[in-house]
């Protein structure tokens, strides 16, 4: 019997995640919440199961996920080539392209070029990290790349006033931008390649019938308007996904 | 999971400029630190209290908060109170105060180790006070306060991996790039494990025979 | 007659509520050796570290060879203290050999005797350890030059103790107890360098639970208790009877021992 | 900030004391047992020790508690966040702590244990009622240093999955962006218990009969 | 005549390539006080300590009231060591006081007197602690039961030690030097105890520095000198004169202090 028959039997899918991604995942006054706590909720009810939720910090929780944990990670990840080597995505339930975070008050960028030659914070080891360096490469001035062991510290930079920018995936700047009205503010257009967040799986044989549950039940979801729902919740627009990406554009 | 050594050789100038980074910033904090302790333990000893519980306060402070929250809050806090430091200075600075809140301690135990009696004979030959600090208490201290100096540093040098969060690029950071880059957890964590571990072994065996030799040097036949 | 070696007037030493000293007059003649003799506790210690201003006196004066040591006395009888570089001159005139020797452990008996002539004295290396050697010859150590106190018997250590007060050439010589920290026979090596510096005219002053050498070398002897100084003169009146009950009562502590058997 | 914030991070620090103070007394039971095994003198037991001793000293703590969380599983050993997090504090301040102890069992003078072998006391007894309660008494200070370095050091058992104070400081900064106040409330906080238990501790140490003069 | 309470043969001790005793034969009268006098190093304590089984002879016997001590002389001469248990057994009609006290610092008075008979006779708490009680009385104690050592005099701590071994009933107590550590006048408590239990004929073998003890309360005396035995008997002939050589040197070190102002 595989990892699906295992779960419907014991009646729990075990969920790991990282809680200091917001608005994905984060701690809003103690509570739990977040994109994916309300996604979860309905893959749950679709599958019939309960959700039990394992919070770590994102360096441990693919290691975690290998040594089975848990049966699959929230997250979410960027989708890209080399990581479908090693892992399996699911159907993606938002856009990842990476865009550029500003202070408010800050009048001498307007669009992503102006970045030439200032200094910009990123995550290390993060697709996002590898975004900003191919834009970086195509400017007259390179951009001076600083790399935070999390986003939050480059938040953190941006407001000492180390860094000017932070480059993210397009749902999170919006979200920080949302929460620091007037301090921070996201710079359109996104300048990075079209990407899309998905939940994690592993890729053998026993778990694919869990993570094919999971990717009809997210495509049901965006069939009857949930997921377009929660989206405008949680990011106050709505993304336009594909059902399932095969070719990553990074 | 598998282990594949690839990944590590791949990487090996990454990790040894990483290893490099933890080393050097790790060795000039702590001598810093251990000069700076000196003084405040000194401070404290002849200063009068005017000195010893201010510094005191200030050693109680830091000994009993984390290094990440410090360092956390010196970097990311210090620009507002218009102190705006680049990474690796501010390093230096976090782990040779904190460090220093640490020796202090120690010497001061390393002062009230020497028999006032050898100080009274310094006094009563005239010695001023900086001379009996430098001839009669430093040299005969040295031997005692060298191990928990030595134990101290051991527990320094992994500390050190906090400075990752101010973009410090020491070991601990880079080498858990590289796995989360590659997706090789296990040959990360085997890489630090062995890397640190190697650290400290030669540094607990350099102490040893530093330890053998001043005891040889100063208590014994010439 | 000249001018004592030490004068010590209305003296009183306190430590936080307890007065370990009171009104202490007792002068120190020059070339000779005072015992200061008394139980446990009575106070020698206190007052022979107030004689090396080790100890700060609460009250009264002290001085050396006339010279006022730590505090001088106004005109209107108000101790001011002196500045600390005339505090070392006059203490220079003082050697003090401690109980428990206090031997620098991390110098060479060599070491230990020159370190002051080179540091304060900034006498060159050289000539420094020939002056300790001369020092070293005295006690009849100059074999033992290099060793390490930790290598040296209790004894030795204590004379090497006594040449490093020697090698500054005080005036004055103040002994805490030399040997009570020594063996009996180790007892023997201390005690024959004291009757030498004796008979060599140094003016002494001797803590001593030895009541054989206060008897037969000390040519003044002081009987404290409870920090009063309840007498002082030669070693022939305080010996005599009839006694002080106190004092009778503390030498018969002594007589019990050791004496006994010569019946 | 708010006072909600503020409250989250004191329940937070729960767990910070929670598993230190659990960890401390597994840590210091087993540390007992190991500096028992140096001081047997035979290879049988101190080579194993010393292995244990530099392994848990020589590698970060953070890796331990990776390896155990992570690596167990491999051998068919799964366990839980609190549990591996325990292990991984315990064996660590264990390390440390027997060596502490070590030197507290060299130090107890000599004539001590030989007053208990003329009245008679068996090896175990000379153990348990004479060595081991003047070790402790005098290493009591150095034992007490360990716990707080330990209530320091367990803001990295969140690599496990425990939302600990320093954790939860970086969670709430995470969806509230206010790390200054949160990082500054969580120093404060470690600071009160790190005071405390000194305060604590000098008080028992005072208390304490047989300070060795 | 009653067998000898220790019977030292043919002892000898070495520690690494020095030989500290050599050839002792050596019987300690029961219920009688024999001293053991003898110049520092000369090998007193470590031949106490032998008797004790705290130090292994190197070679030789000592038996106890007849009873071989750890080890036993097999028909072919060979030494062989008695089996743990065994060895407790005989050890167990022993006391010993040491120079030090070494009083347990982490129990009272009374805790250091009951705890053997606690833990290694398992007596009941209540009782232990009366017999304890009874010990602590008979030093004069009694009151002093809940001190700590800390918080004790020398004196009164060695009078605990001296509780302590008695409360399991030795017959036999060894005492090395029970008073050097001690300041003169507090040395007057301990020997009053020990007189007392010299005249309740308690077995007694004491190492000690006060020959006034030795001469008045001393029945046997042996004098050791370089590991050597060289000579036993009673008071009388020890000083009596003329004397050994060796003898004569070393008691005079103590004749020189103490006696000298007798005159
Ligand atoms: N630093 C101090 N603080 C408080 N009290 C002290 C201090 N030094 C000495 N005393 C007290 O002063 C009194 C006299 O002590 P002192 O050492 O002078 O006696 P002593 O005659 O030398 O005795 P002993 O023969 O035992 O050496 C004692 O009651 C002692 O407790
Ligand atoms: N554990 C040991 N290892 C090596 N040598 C030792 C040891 N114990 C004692 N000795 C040596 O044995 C000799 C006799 O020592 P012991 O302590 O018996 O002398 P003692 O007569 O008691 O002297 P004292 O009057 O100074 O106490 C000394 O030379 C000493 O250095
Ligand atoms: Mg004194
Ligand atoms: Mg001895």
């Amino acid at each position: 019997e595989d990892a699906l028959a295992k779960i419907k039997a014991a009646g729990t899918l075990k969920v790991g995640t990282e809680t200091a991604f917001a608005p994905f995942d984060f701690i809003d006054a103690g509570d739990h919440v977040g994109l994916n706590v309300d996604l979860f909720a309905e893959i749950g009810k679709e599958l019939g199961v309960k959700i039990e939720w394992v919070a770590l910090p994102w360096d441990g929780v693919l290691p975690a996920l290998e040594a089975g944990k848990f049966d699959m990670v929230a997250g979410p990840a960027t989708i890209t080539k080399a990581r479908m080597e090693r892992y399996r995505f699911t159907a993606p339930i938002a856009e990842a392209t990476v865009a550029i975070l500003k202070k408010a008050s800050d009048k001498a960028i307007t669009k992503p070029e102006d970045l030439a030659g200032k200094a910009v914070g990123v995550g290390k080891a993060t697709s996002q990290l590898a975004q900003l360096q191919e834009f970086s490469a195509t400017l007259p001035k390179k951009i001076d790349v600083h790399e935070y062991v999390s986003f939050n510290d480059a938040y953190a930079d941006m407001a000492a006033g180390r860094v000017v920018a932070v480059a993210n995936s397009l749902p999170n700047i919006a979200f920080v931008a949302k929460q620091r009205n007037g301090v921070f503010e996201v710079v359109l257009p996104p300048f990075g390649k079209k990407s899309y967040f998905g939940f994690i799986g592993t890729k053998d044989a026993d778990h694919a019938s869990l993570i094919d549950a999971v990717d009809a039940a997210l495509i049901k979801m965006k069939g009857d308007g949930r997921m377009a729902k929660l989206q405008e919740k949680w990011f106050g627009t709505k993304f336009d996904t594909p059902d399932s990406v095969k070719d990553p554009a990074f | 999971m598998m282990f594949d050594p690839k990944v590590i050789l791949d990487h090996l100038p990454e990790i040894a400029s990483g290893a490099l980074t933890t080393l050097w910033i790790w060795i000039v904090g702590m001598v810093l630190g251990i000069f700076v302790g000196f003084l405040v333990a000194t401070g404290r000893r002849y200063g009068g209290r005017f000195l010893d519980i201010p510094l005191g306060l200030v050693v109680e402070v830091l000994r009993g908060t984390p290094f990440l929250i410090q360092i956390f809050l010196v970097y990311y806090g210090g620009p507002y109170v218009g102190v705006s430091l680049d990474p690796i200075p501010c390093g230096l600075i976090g782990l040779t105060v904190y460090s220093a809140a640490y020796y202090s301690e120690i010497f001061r135990a390393g002062y009230g180790s020497v028999p006032h009696g050898h100080v009274e004979a310094a006094e009563c030959l005239g010695l001023t006070r900086f001379q009996t600090i430098r001839r009669i208490l430093l040299p005969e201290m040295a031997l005692i306060v060298l191990p928990p100096c030595v134990n101290l540093a051991i527990i320094l040098l992994k500390e050190s991996a906090v400075l990752s969060i101010i973009t410090v690029p020491e070991l601990t950071a880079t080498v858990s790039a590289i796995g989360s880059a590659q997706y090789a957890f296990l040959e990360a964590i085997f890489v630090l494990a062995v890397i640190y571990w190697v650290i400290v072994e030669a540094t607990a065996w350099a102490a040893r025979k530093t330890e053998a030799r001043l005891s040889r040097l100063r208590f014994s036949a010439p | 007659m000249t001018l004592p070696a030490i004068s010590i007037s209305k003296l009183v030493k306190r430590f936080g509520p307890n007065t370990v000293l009171s009104d202490i007059n007792l002068e120190i003649p020059e070339g000779k050796v005072s015992c200061l003799i008394g139980p446990s506790g009575s106070g020698k210690s206190t007052l022979l570290r107030c004689m090396a201003f080790l100890e700060e006196a609460s009250e009264g004066m002290i001085t050396i060879s006339g010279e006022a040591l730590g505090y001088f006395e106004r005109p209107d009888g108000q101790r001011e203290r002196l500045p600390a570089a005339q505090i070392r001159t006059v203490r220079s005139k003082i050697g003090m050999v401690f109980q428990q020797f206090n031997l620098w452990p991390h110098m060479t008996a060599l070491g230990n005797v020159s370190e002051a002539l080179k540091t304060v004295h900034k006498v060159p290396k050289r000539e420094a350890e020939d002056r300790a050697m001369v020092q070293l010859k005295k006690v009849g150590l100059e074999n033992r030059a290099g060793h390490y106190p930790s290598q040296l018997s209790g004894g030795q250590q204590q004379r090497v103790a006594i040449a490093r007060a020697l090698a500054l050439q005080p005036k004055i010589m103040l002994f805490d107890e030399p040997t009570s920290a020594l063996d009996p026979e180790l007892t023997g090596e201390v005690l024959t360098v004291m009757r030498d510096l004796a008979a060599e005219g140094m003016t002494m002053v001797v803590v001593s639970h030895e009541i054989g050498f206060a008897a037969t070398v000390g040519q003044q002897i002081s009987f404290l208790d409870h920090g009063k100084l309840l007498f002082t003169g030669a070693p022939s009146d305080v010996f005599a009877k009839p006694r002080h009950p106190r004092l009778e009562q503390f030498l018969d502590t002594y007589l019990d021992r050791g004496a006994s058997m010569l019946a | 900030m708010s006072f909600k914030l503020f409250f989250l991070l004191v329940k937070a620090a729960g767990w910070t004391l929670g598993i230190s103070v659990i960890s401390i007394v597994f840590g210091f039971l087993l540390a007992v047992v190991l500096s028992a095994a140096m001081l047997s003198g035979k290879p049988l037991y101190t080579m194993p020790t010393k292995l244990f001793i530099s392994f848990f000293r020589g590698v970060p703590l953070l890796v331990q508690l990776l390896l155990i969380y992570n690596l167990l599983p491999f051998i068919g050993i799964n366990v839980p966040s609190v549990v591996a997090a325990i292990i991984g504090l315990s064996l660590c301040t264990a390390a440390y702590q027997a060596e502490n102890l070590r030197g507290g069992f060299e130090s107890v003078p000599r004539g001590l244990i030989e007053a208990a072998d003329m009245a008679g006391f068996s090896q175990r007894q000379t153990f348990l009622r004479i060595k081991l309660p003047i070790a402790l008494r005098l290493t009591f200070p150095a034992l007490v240093n360990e716990a707080i370095m330990i209530l320091k050091s367990s803001s990295l058992v969140s690599v496990v999955g425990i939302v600990e104070l320093t954790r939860m400081a970086q969670d709430l900064a995470a969806s509230t962006y206010l790390p200054l106040e949160l990082f500054s409330a969580a120093g404060l906080i470690y600071l009160i218990i790190c005071w405390s238990v000194a305060l604590l501790s000098s008080t028992v140490e005072r208390a304490l009969p047989g300070a060795i003069k």
